[in-house]
C-alpha cells in the first residue's frame, strides 16, 4: 500500500505535515515538548512576540465556555530581544520548522519586530498578529480595516525576505475583503481564524468574569465559523490558507483541508488532549488510506471542486 | 523536570455530604513526585464533550502503594463528572505540577479555609516539626473529613465554624488572630480574601508566610500564560511559578 | 418576603416576564403549546413571515456542532395570506403577547409584510429580521451595512405604528454601527443576535453537509459572543435590547440582563429540552430573590454599574 | 394530539456485537400509543453538554406492561450515550411522534435495509395479514436481532447478506427483485438510496409503496422545518408530515 504523502509547501515554508501548533496555546513549545514529539508537527508556530516586553492583561484571564474558552491573555510576552536570546535557541533543535507570530501596536513596532527576525538561524516564517481582540489598541484593529492591514503588511514585507503569514480576524463583515488586501500586500500565506470576541459575566459579582472584560472565544465552539471563513477565503485568494479553529479531532483536521486550507493548525485542542498532535496525524493519514488519497494536497478545497467520488 | 502524563485508575471513592469527594487513584509517578502544595490535572474523556481539565491539590499520598488522593468540593460539571467515575475505571492525568511548600520551621501555623485544606493537610501529614493547623469551615457539615484522618505526632489540629457549630466559633482569620503569637510562620491556603488578609497579619506579626492561590488554568504546565496572578515582579504564572508563593511577592489590589 | 416583580417594557411593549420565544425554533407555536404554558412567556416571536410563501433551502437544513446547531431552514415560510388565516388566530388565545418576525428580499416586500400585520388584532410588535444568513439576497445583506439598515427600517416604521424590534446580525465588524443606524430609522427595541453563519463539511462525501452550503449557527456554542454584542449595544443606542444567543439557564438570562438586556429570548435551548420556558423563569425568580433584587428592571445594565453589592 | 414528554425508565438493554442496542423502555403513554412507523426522541442529559434529542422507531411494544423496545446502532456521541444507561435510570422522552404505516394488505413485503427494519418489525409483528419481511445487511453479524424474535403466524422472514455469511447472497435490492412478482405492496425502511431503487422497481410492478425517511432532527414535532425532504407538493417535515410517505410523494432527485 502506498504511504500517503503529508508534504505541503504553504507559502515557501516546505512542511512535513500539515499540522501545526498554533500560536498561543504552545508558548514558546518549552512544556508541550515533553509531551509531544515535534517531529510530528509541520511547524510550531510560537506565541506573539512585540518589539519591547508586553505585561499582559489582568487576572483572570481564562473562562470555559460551552465547548469553548474565553482567553484574555493580552499577548504577555518577553518581547523581541528575550526571545532571541532565551527562547528561540531551544527551539531550534526540536526537530520542527519554527514560524514566529509577531504583534505591535503601531505599523512601527510590527516593522520592527520583523527586521528584528529577519535573517535569525532558525526561523522559517513569519505570522503576523493582525487580529488579537484583547488590545486596546492594534491588534485587531489592523485586522478588521482592509487599508490598515494593508499598510501593516506591506511594512512588514519592507523589512523581511521571510515567508509572510498574515493572521486574520474572523471578527469582520467579510473575511474576503481583508484576505484581498492582505495578499495585495504581499503575504505569501493567510492564517485562519484568530479568535472571536466574546465575554462572559460572573453572575455572584454581577461584573464581567475576565480581568479585561472581553476575551477571545476558541475551542469546537468556533470551528464552524472557522471552516466558513477558510471555505471563502479560498474561493477569493489565489495565495495558500493556515485554517484553525476548534480542531481536536483528524475528522475537523479533514474538514479544514476539503474547505480549502493547505494546512491546520490546533490550539485550544491542546488542552483538552495535551498529547493531541500525533493522534491527529495519525487519524489523517488513516482518513487518506481509506478514502484513496495519496497526497494531501489533493484534498486542499476538494470541497470546492464536487467532493469525492469513491463509489464502487 | 519531566512532565508525566497517565492513566491513574480510581482505587477508592469517598463522596460525604452530597459535596466532598476523596479520591484516591492509582498514580504510581504522581505518588513518588508529589510534593506538599503541588496539584495535579484531572482531564474529563471527550465523551462529556470538550472540557479543560481540572485541577486539584494533592491531598495525601501512598508512596508504597503508588496511591494519591484528592480532595474536592462538587461545584460543577467537572467535579461531578470527576465525582462519578466508577472504582477501578481510568482517568487521564497530569502532573505532579507547580511549586511546593518549603519545609515549616517549628511551631508554623498551616491556616485552612474551607477546601483549602488538602494541601495544607498533606503539609501537616508530612511536615517533620511540630505544626498546628487551623482548619475553619462555615458549619460542621462542611468538614471535608473527619479530624480524626489527620493525626501524627507533634500535630495539633483547630476547627472553627462560623456559625459554632463545630469547635471554636468564628471565622479562619478569628483562629488565626488567637494563634498568631505563638506563631512561627504561616502557611494558608483558601479564599482569595482570606489570604489576603492573613498575610497582612502576618506581615504584622514579622512572620514568613506563604500562600497556595489558585486561577483558572488551561494548560497547568507553564505554557499558556492564562492562570497569572499579579505579583511584585509582575505577572507570574499560578500553575508552575505557583501555586506557593511567598505571601509577599502577592499583589492583592483589594481584589478577592 | 417580595414577590420579584418581572414585567418589563420592551420598546412599548409591556411583558409580563422578561423570557421570550426566539423566532423560529417555535415555528408559529403550536406544536410547542402542547408542553409548555405559555402564559408564562413574555411573548412568543413567531418564525419569519414574508409577503409571498417562501420554499425554504434543500435539504438537509439541520446539523449540529459542538454545542451548537447549524440550521438552513431558509426562512421557509406559508407567506402573510396564510399565516394570518392559519397560524395566527389560534396563537390568539395562548395566554401571551404576540410578536411577529417579517423578512424579505428587497425593502418593499419588507414594507408589504408590514403594512399587511398593520392594525391585526392581537399582534403585539413587529420584529425586523435583517439578519437571516441562510438567504442569497436580502436578510444578512441589509443587516450588515449601516446605511441599508436604515433605509429597510424606515421603510418598516413608516407602514406601521405597532412596536418594531429591529434583529441583527452577528457577521458584522462592529455591531455598535447596525444598532445606531436601526435606533436613528425609528426602532423601538433592538434583538440580537441572529446566528453566525457557519457550515461543516461532511468528510465521507467530500462535500458541504448542508444543502445550503452555509447554515446559521446557534446554541450555547455562540453565548459569548452574543453576550458581548449586547454588551456593546447597551453602551451605544439608548432603546431596550433584546437578548439571545445560546440561553439555556437561568444563569445564562441572567448574564444577558446584566450585560443589557431588557428581556431575552431562548432559541434552540427549546431543543435541548421542550419543557425550557418555566424553569428558567423559576430560576430567574430564585436568583432574584437571592440577591435581594425585586426588579428586573435593575439587573438590566448592572454590569455596567459596577456589578452586585451583596457584601455583608 | 397531544405530544407526550416524560421519563421512560430503561428496563432492559441488550448490546449485540458492540454495535447494536437493544433498549427497552418502561414508557407507558408511548406503549400504548405507539403505532408501526412511529417513532420517539431520547433527551440525552445536560451533565454531557448541550446535545439535540436522537430520534429512534418503535422496535416493538408491550401495551400490557407498558413497554416499548427501540432497535439501534451505536454511531457517535449520542447512541454511545443511551446504549450506556443503565438499567433503572430514567431518561427523558418525547413521543410517539410522526406518522405510521397503514395496515398493509395481505401479500405485502416489508424491505429492510440494516437498521430500517426497527418500524418494520414492529409492523409485521402489529400486522393483521400475512407479510413477507426482506432483511438485508452486509454480513451476517450485522443482524441486529435473532431471526427467531420475528415470528408470529402468517409472517415469511428472509434473510440476504452482501457476502453470503447469512440467508441469500446479494443485497436488499437483489431480494426484492425475486419477490416483488407476488407482492401486493411495498413498505420499506433503510438507506434512501435503496429506498429510490425500491421505490422505482415498486412503480414498474404497478403496487403501493410506502417509504419511511430519515432526516437530521431537532424538534421533532414539527415546528421548526429542519428535518424537510423534497415531495411532488415542495418541502415536507420528516418528524411529522412523516416519517412514513407514499413512494409517489417523494422526490428523490438522484440524491442519495
Ligand atoms: C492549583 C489548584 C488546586 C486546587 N485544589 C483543589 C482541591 O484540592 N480541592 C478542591 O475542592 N478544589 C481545588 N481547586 C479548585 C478546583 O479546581 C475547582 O473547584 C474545579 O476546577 C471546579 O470545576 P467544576 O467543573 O466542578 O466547576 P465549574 O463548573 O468550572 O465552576 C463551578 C464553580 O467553581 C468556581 N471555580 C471553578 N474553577 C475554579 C478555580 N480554578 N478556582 C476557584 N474557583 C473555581 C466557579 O467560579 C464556579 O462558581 C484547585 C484549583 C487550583 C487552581
Ligand atoms: C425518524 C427516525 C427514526 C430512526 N430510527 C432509528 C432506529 O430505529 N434505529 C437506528 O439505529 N437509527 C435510527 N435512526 C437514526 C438515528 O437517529 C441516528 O443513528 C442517531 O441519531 C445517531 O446519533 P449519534 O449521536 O450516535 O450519531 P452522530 O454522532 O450524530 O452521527 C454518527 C453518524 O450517524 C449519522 N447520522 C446521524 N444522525 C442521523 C440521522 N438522523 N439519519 C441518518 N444518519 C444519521 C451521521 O452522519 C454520522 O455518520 C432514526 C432516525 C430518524 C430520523
Ligand atoms: C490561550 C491562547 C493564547 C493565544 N495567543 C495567541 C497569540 O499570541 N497570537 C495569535 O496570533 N493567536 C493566539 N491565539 C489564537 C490561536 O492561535 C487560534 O487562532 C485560536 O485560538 C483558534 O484556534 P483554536 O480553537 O484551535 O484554539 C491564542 C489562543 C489561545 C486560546
Ligand atoms: C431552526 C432555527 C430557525 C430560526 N428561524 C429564524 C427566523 O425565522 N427568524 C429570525 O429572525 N431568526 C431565526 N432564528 C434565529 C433565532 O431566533 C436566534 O436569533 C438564534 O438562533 C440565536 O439564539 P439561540 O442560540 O437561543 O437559538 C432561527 C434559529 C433556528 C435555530
Ligand atoms: S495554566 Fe497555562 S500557564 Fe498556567
Ligand atoms: S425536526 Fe423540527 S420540524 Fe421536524
Amino acid at each position: 500500500m502506498e504511504k500517503p504523502d503529508l508534504k505541503v509547501n504553504l507559502g515557501g515554508i516546505a512542511l512535513e505535515s500539515p499540522i501545526l501548533a498554533a500560536s498561543g496555546p504552545f508558548g514558546y513549545g518549552h512544556q508541550y515538548r515533553e509531551l509531544n514529539d515535534f517531529s510530528q508537527l509541520g511547524a510550531i508556530i510560537v506565541k506573539g512576540v512585540s518589539s519591547e516586553p508586553w505585561a499582559g492583561n489582568p487576572a483572570p484571564r481564562l473562562a470555559e465556555t460551552a465547548s469553548g474558552l474565553l482567553n484574555s491573555i493580552g499577548l504577555q510576552n518577553p518581547g523581541l530581544k528575550s526571545f532571541l536570546s532565551d527562547d528561540l535557541p531551544p527551539l531550534r533543535d526540536c526537530g520542527t520548522k519554527i514560524i514566529v507570530n509577531i504583534v505591535g501596536r503601531t505599523i512601527e513596532e510590527y516593522a520592527a519586530v520583523a527586521s528584528g527576525l529577519d535573517g535569525i538561524d532558525g526561523i522559517n516564517g513569519l505570522e503576523v498578529n493582525i487580529s488579537c481582540p484583547n488590545l486596546k489598541a492594534g491588534g485587531m484593529a489592523f485586522g478588521t480595516d482592509p487599508e490598515a492591514t494593508h499598510k501593516v503588511v506591506s511594512a512588514v514585507r519592507q523589512q523581511t525576505s521571510i515567508p509572510l503569514l498574515v493572521k486574520l480576524s474572523p471578527n469582520v463583515t467579510d473575511i474576503t475583503v481583508i484576505a484581498l488586501a492582505a495578499e495585495d500586500a504581499g503575504a505569501d500565506a493567510l492564517s485562519l481564524i484568530n479568535t472571536l470576541s466574546g465575554m462572559t459575566i460572573d453572575i455572584e459579582s454581577g461584573r464581567p468574569f475576565l480581568g479585561n472584560t472581553f476575551g477571545g472565544l476558541s475551542g469546537p465552539a468556533i470551528l464552524p465559523v472557522a471552516l466558513k471563513m477558510v471555505w471563502q477565503a479560498a474561493g477569493a485568494v489565489k495565495i495558500p490558507l493556515l485554517g484553525m479553529g476548534g480542531i481536536t479531532s483528524a475528522s475537523d483536521v479533514v474538514q479544514f483541508l476539503l474547505a480549502g486550507a493547505s494546512a491546520v493548525a490546533v490550539g485550544t485542542g491542546i488542552f483538552y488532549n495535551p498529547e493531541i498532535v500525533s493522534g491527529l496525524k495519525e487519524g489523517l493519514v488513516e482518513y487518506m488510506v481509506r478514502k484513496n488519497i495519496y497526497r494531501v494536497e489533493d484534498l486542499t478545497a476538494l470541497a470546492h471542486r464536487g467532493g469525492i467520488n469513491d463509489e464502487q | 523536570m519531566v512532565n508525566s502524563y497517565s492513566t491513574a485508575i480510581v482505587e477508592t471513592k469517598e463522596i460525604t455530604s452530597d459535596r466532598y469527594c476523596k479520591l484516591t487513584l492509582k498514580a504510581p509517578a504522581a505518588s513518588v513526585k508529589g510534593l506538599p502544595g503541588q496539584f495535579v490535572m484531572l482531564y474529563l474523556p471527550s465523551e462529556y464533550g470538550p472540557m479543560l481539565p481540572r485541577p486539584f491539590s494533592i491531598y495525601a499520598t501512598d508512596r508504597e502503594k503508588g496511591l494519591i488522593s484528592l480532595l474536592f468540593e462538587i461545584r460543577g460539571r467537572g467535579t461531578e463528572l470527576v465525582a462519578g467515575f466508577d472504582e477501578g475505571s481510568g482517568i487521564k492525568l497530569l502532573g505532579p505540577l507547580g511549586s511546593c511548600f518549603p519545609e515549616p520551621p517549628p511551631g508554623a501555623l498551616l491556616l485552612a479555609g474551607g477546601l483549602g485544606v488538602a494541601p495544607l493537610a498533606f503539609l501537616a501529614r508530612r511536615a517533620k516539626t511540630p505544626v498546628t493547623v487551623l482548619y475553619a469551615v462555615q458549619k460542621a457539615d462542611n468538614l471535608a473529613f473527619q479530624p480524626e484522618e489527620l493525626t501524627r505526632p507533634g500535630l495539633i489540629l483547630h476547627l472553627a465554624s462560623e456559625d459554632g457549630s463545630i469547635g471554636y466559633e468564628g471565622t479562619a482569620l478569628d483562629l488565626l488572630a488567637m494563634h498568631l503569637e505563638q506563631a512561627s510562620a504561616l502557611y494558608s491556603c483558601g479564599p482569595r480574601k482570606m489570604l489576603s488578609k492573613a498575610a497582612s497579619m502576618a506581615a504584622k506579626a514579622g512572620i514568613e508566610c506563604f500562600l497556595s492561590l489558585e486561577e483558572r488554568m488551561a494548560c497547568g504546565i507553564g505554557a499558556c500564560l492564562g492562570c497569572v496572578t499579579e505579583t511584585v515582579q509582575g505577572y507570574k504564572r499560578v500553575c508552575s511559578d505557583g501555586p506557593v508563593f511567598a505571601a509577599g511577592e502577592v499583589v492583592f489590589n483589594g481584589k478577592a
